[in-house]
């Protein structure tokens, strides 16, 4: 708690220094979509505090109050959301782009939309306001086949990572939801993407006994944090194993261990949102200086060399 | 989501009532809980007394709130925290200016050698004025239907800020705006608890976030000099959905 | 820890009874499959401990050995694990279904296979051998659509239940995966069984860091335990609103609280697995005792009153 | 999964290996440890030497003790635990009784007011037999290479049961089988421990139980009387599949 001021420049860059998607980071981790990353100044500070970038939160076409709180459900060893993709709409959201990117380093911009062409325009105005990167959230409400996502229609997610890919000059990143049977089919439709993100949320749901009523005011809410850690690394070892593409790891991660595994299992770089409820900004720090000191004592000498070693 | 049964309900005016509840919980002044009312929503509300059985004041201003004050004893009250950094414990003469519902998180602050200024939109919405200790009290309402017609900063005009060893301060942003640049170089200690739409209550949803800086988990109080600091104080604020406002424009 | 005896008699029995398939039951807590059910008089002592009915581990047609141990992963908030169908084969199970039913209690014979036939087998044999039920455990690999499970096809599922359900004079429950993208649309398939059990383990992995590679001799695994309970909720209250059937929960139940959230997301009864490891066999004396106070403080008269409640 | 770096690995015989390792935590005489070998599995074993600097002594039967006895120095153990239910301490002279490698777990309990009986196949395979103070170790092999030819439970012929205040035994359950049998009526408290196949160490795979009791949490370690009212014990198990045999049948 407390008006931090933070961290002083990390002396870790050598060791930790990562690239993903051909992008330069100073270390593998960045700030999830989501989480912190509504207003710019907040970006600001979470980079401070030692995020290599920050992935702005998703954002459409038009404005969205999102939905009337409860939003969050705290849990032991967990969170459960249903922010219901509140955002001021792309036109809306130059601003923020600007003041985060003052910071001198990567913003990336989600986006969600539910067709190809919504895709597309997002990105456009996202690689016109400066986004380092586009990374596409495929996990909303998919209208062809409703009550699933757009993410668990392979060929909706092929048609929109080959129309982006063909009209963006800046990396487009395909984030992947776990709530699918076959995740290696969907990564393989979205193959053409510069790298895959994995994973969002996991669909959960907490009722009160003696409210007699699920939390969330849309009932429905995704998992995130510990909780689904294992999870996560189950998705990025086999997405990594079935299609060699390059990952960004994200579910669950608040120690170096957490972010170590992500890597083991295939991850380039990785992304942490929950752990800012429950360590705090200073997770960034933390986790940046005790991997480095792990990668010293074990022998490696980049991020690079421990990348999918677990994989066999 | 911790529950507990509303031991008393007293209404305080039309609108505005203190919900009290057993909670062995320690907690201090300044910090809010996220109260649940299940079918109308959750909103952040303070606590307006400490000690074993706690209390939280809440004016009706939409569907959670006035759901809220409904409430009758023996039903639920459901909420989560205690959140957010306390006002520092500051011994000595304290000046509380409190301005509409933003009273309700100062009473636990009053003591024998207070003085308030308590501002209101007009007499009917004036909160815990009687509280303070007898004349030690300004009060301040826009129509001018009780005390001075004005602004909560005029109510600094008759006082000698250097009487004072602490200035604790809840209202609208632009009352403590006035009152920040009315106080700011007079030396004395300050602190404001701020106010912004605030979802999650953890630190997460950015929706209370200030400078980077969290509402519900490094504040809601801040620091004369912390809010000084503030790009986004008194000038900007996004809404509900993110979108950049411009205050006092709209 | 040490040689407990176990509970007397549970006074609950009025207000705790429930009913599920037609089988009656004198609390609303079983034991899941796989967990202290292969020994025939594991099963006995569970029973003595104040579950009303036990699960078998899933039976196949031929013996089978599993993996290698590392077979479990303890974590923080619940446990990996890939036992790998360990089992005697159906014919060498007939003794152990023999020493549990000297209980008196309803044992049901959990049983897995790849094909309606296999399963049709395996289920004339369970009933034989005197099983209350069959439980289908339908998250085995697939043959057809490698890579996913025997539950991830709506076809073949409605099929092994449809030829299941007209045979068999025993009630036939299908156990459902959380692994799939639509579960509303497998629930459907297995429309004709007498009730559905919600969820199987989450797919998960663990990598130790310092060894570099997944614990796991089998690498993947199934994640259960408190991290999946909520997971568990969504499925069962969205099983329950979209299709109305009789569903016994499971996932990461440990206190009554637990219990009571299943309940009233639809459930009608529950199963009790992974907390037999972090709250031993007393878990189910104790949910019960605190699931029975609880109804009384509430005012529910049985649980029929709680089931689904918190469905809107 | 725990891990540290191996202190130490005394070799005791062509076959069996002590393995030390630093490991601050608390353990107690008949518990154990689930050891990993990455790659070649994960197998209990019983801690051979308690204190800080902790120990295992291995036997090689397989592809993971055969795995784990080749390690070095320097080189990392992987293990989860401590687990199981120790020997209850009993002051006053012991009996101590341990068939091949099952005097490792006993190997703590070994002190001055002890006798042994230290059985094996042959006399390579003894172990701990030197650990016993002077004049007070039973030697017997089932082929005469060493001490008594015979049986473990030969070794008992020449002892007053009434001379031990406890006895412990640890070895093959036929061997165990034969001592309960000898000793039950003779009022000497006893306990000994059991040996099944053990997959999770955590109660819930039910590879190890035995009468519905799981060796690994509410044993390995039972009572005499606790054993004598077990319908399985010395007579029916289950294989790693789950298949129900009779012991000394197959
Ligand atoms: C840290 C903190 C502590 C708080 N403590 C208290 C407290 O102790 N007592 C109390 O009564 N309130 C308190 N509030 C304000 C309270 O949270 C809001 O009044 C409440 O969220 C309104 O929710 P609602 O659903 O009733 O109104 P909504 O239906 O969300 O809003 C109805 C209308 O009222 C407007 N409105 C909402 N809140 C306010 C407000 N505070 N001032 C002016 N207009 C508003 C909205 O913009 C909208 O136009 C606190 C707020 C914060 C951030
Ligand atoms: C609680 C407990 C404590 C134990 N403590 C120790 C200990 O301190 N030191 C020690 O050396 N061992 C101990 N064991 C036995 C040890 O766990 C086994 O030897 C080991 O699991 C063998 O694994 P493996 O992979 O090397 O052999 P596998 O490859 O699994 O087996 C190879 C062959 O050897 C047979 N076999 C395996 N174990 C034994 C055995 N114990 N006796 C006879 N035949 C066997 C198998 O049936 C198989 O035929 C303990 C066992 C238990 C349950
Ligand atoms: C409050 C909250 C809001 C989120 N919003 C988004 C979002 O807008 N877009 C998105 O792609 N993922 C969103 N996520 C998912 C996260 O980016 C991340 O994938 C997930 O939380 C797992 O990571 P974690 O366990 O580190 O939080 C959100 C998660 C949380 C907790
Ligand atoms: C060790 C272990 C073995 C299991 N084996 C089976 C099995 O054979 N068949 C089956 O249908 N489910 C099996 N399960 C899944 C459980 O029955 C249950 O669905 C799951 O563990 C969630 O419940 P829990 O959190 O209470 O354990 C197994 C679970 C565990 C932990
Ligand atoms: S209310 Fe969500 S960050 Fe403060
Ligand atoms: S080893 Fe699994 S129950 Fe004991």
């Amino acid at each position: 708690m407390g008006f931090s001021h933070c961290c002083g420049e990390l002396n870790f860059m050598s060791i930790l220094g990562t690239e993903i998607a051909g992008i330069k980071l100073e270390n593998p981790l960045m700030l999830a979509s989501g989480i912190l990353d509504e207003n710019g100044y907040s970006m600001l500070e979470i980079l401070k505090h030692g995020a290599a970038a920050v992935v702005t939160k998703s954002i459409g076409t038009t404005e969205r109050s999102g939905y009337r709180p409860p939003i969050v459900v705290p849990l032991q060893d967990g969170l459960i959301n249903a922010v219901g993709l509140s955002n001021p709409g792309i036109d809306g959201f130059r601003e923020e782009i600007k003041i985060a990117s003052s910071s001198g380093k990567p913003v990336i911009g989600s986006i969600f939309g539910s067709s190809a062409e919504e895709f597309l325009n997002l990105a456009l105005r996202m690689e016109s306001y400066g986004a380092a990167a586009v990374e596409l959230n495929l996990s909303c409400p998919h209208v062809r086949g409703f009550g699933t996502e757009v993410g668990s229609d392979p060929l909706l997610v092929e048609e929109i990572v080959g129309l982006l890919k063909s009209r963006l000059k800046i990396p487009v990143l395909a984030k992947l939801s776990p709530n699918v049977t076959d995740v290696v089919a969907i990564a393989k439709a979205a193959e053409k993407a510069d790298a895959l993100v994995l994973i969002n949320t996991v669909k959960a749901m907490a009722i009160d006994v003696y409210a007699r009523r699920p939390v969330l005011s849309n009932s429905y809410g995704g998992l995130s944090g510990p909780a689904i850690k294992n999870v996560g690394i189950r998705y990025v070892y086999e997405v990594y194993k079935e299609t060699g593409k390059q990952i960004i790891g994200v579910g669950g991660i608040s120690t170096f261990m957490d972010a170590a595994e992500y890597i083991m299992a295939g991850s380039s770089a990785v992304q942490i949102g929950t752990a800012l409820y429950t360590q705090g900004k200073g997770v960034f720090g933390n986790v940046n200086r005790d991997l480095a000191e792990f990668m010293e004592k074990e022998g490696y000498r980049g991020i690079k060399e421990m990348v999918g070693v677990a994989v066999k | 989501m911790i529950n507990s049964r509303i031991t008393e309900v007293e209404k305080l005016s039309q609108n505005t009532s203190t919900i009290r509840f057993k909670w062995d919980q320690h907690a201090e002044a300044g910090q809010f809980i996220m109260v649940w009312v299940p079918g109308a929503g959750e909103i952040p509300i303070s606590l307006s007394h400490l000690g074993n059985e706690k209390g939280i004041t809440v004016r009706s201003y939409g569907v959670a709130s006035e759901a809220l004050i409904k409430k009758r004893e023996g039903e639920r009250l459901f909420f989560r925290g205690p959140y957010g950094r306390p006002f520092t414990k500051v011994e000595g003469r304290k000046l509380i200016i409190g301005g509409g519902s933003g009273m309700a998180g100062l009473l636990p602050l009053i003591d024998e050698k207070s003085h308030g200024i308590v501002a209101a939109r007009t007499k009917s919405d004036l909160l815990f004025h009687d509280r303070f200790p007898r004349g030690h009290v300004t009060v301040v309402t826009d129509d001018g239907s009780a005390g001075i017609k004005g602004l909560a900063v005029d109510g600094l005009k008759g006082l000698r800020l250097e009487d004072f060893d602490v200035i604790y301060a809840c209202g609208p942003e632009m009352m403590l705006k006035s009152i920040l640049d009315r106080i700011r170089d007079s030396g004395v200690r300050a602190e404001f608890s701020l106010e912004r739409i605030m979802k999650c209550g953890i630190g997460i949803c950015d929706s209370c976030s200030i400078d980077g800086h969290q509402l519900c988990t490094e504040g809601p109080t801040f620091s004369l000099e912390e809010i000084a600091s503030m790009r986004e104080f008194g000038v900007t604020r996004l809404t509900e959905s993110g979108r950049r406002i411009w205050l006092g424009k709209h």
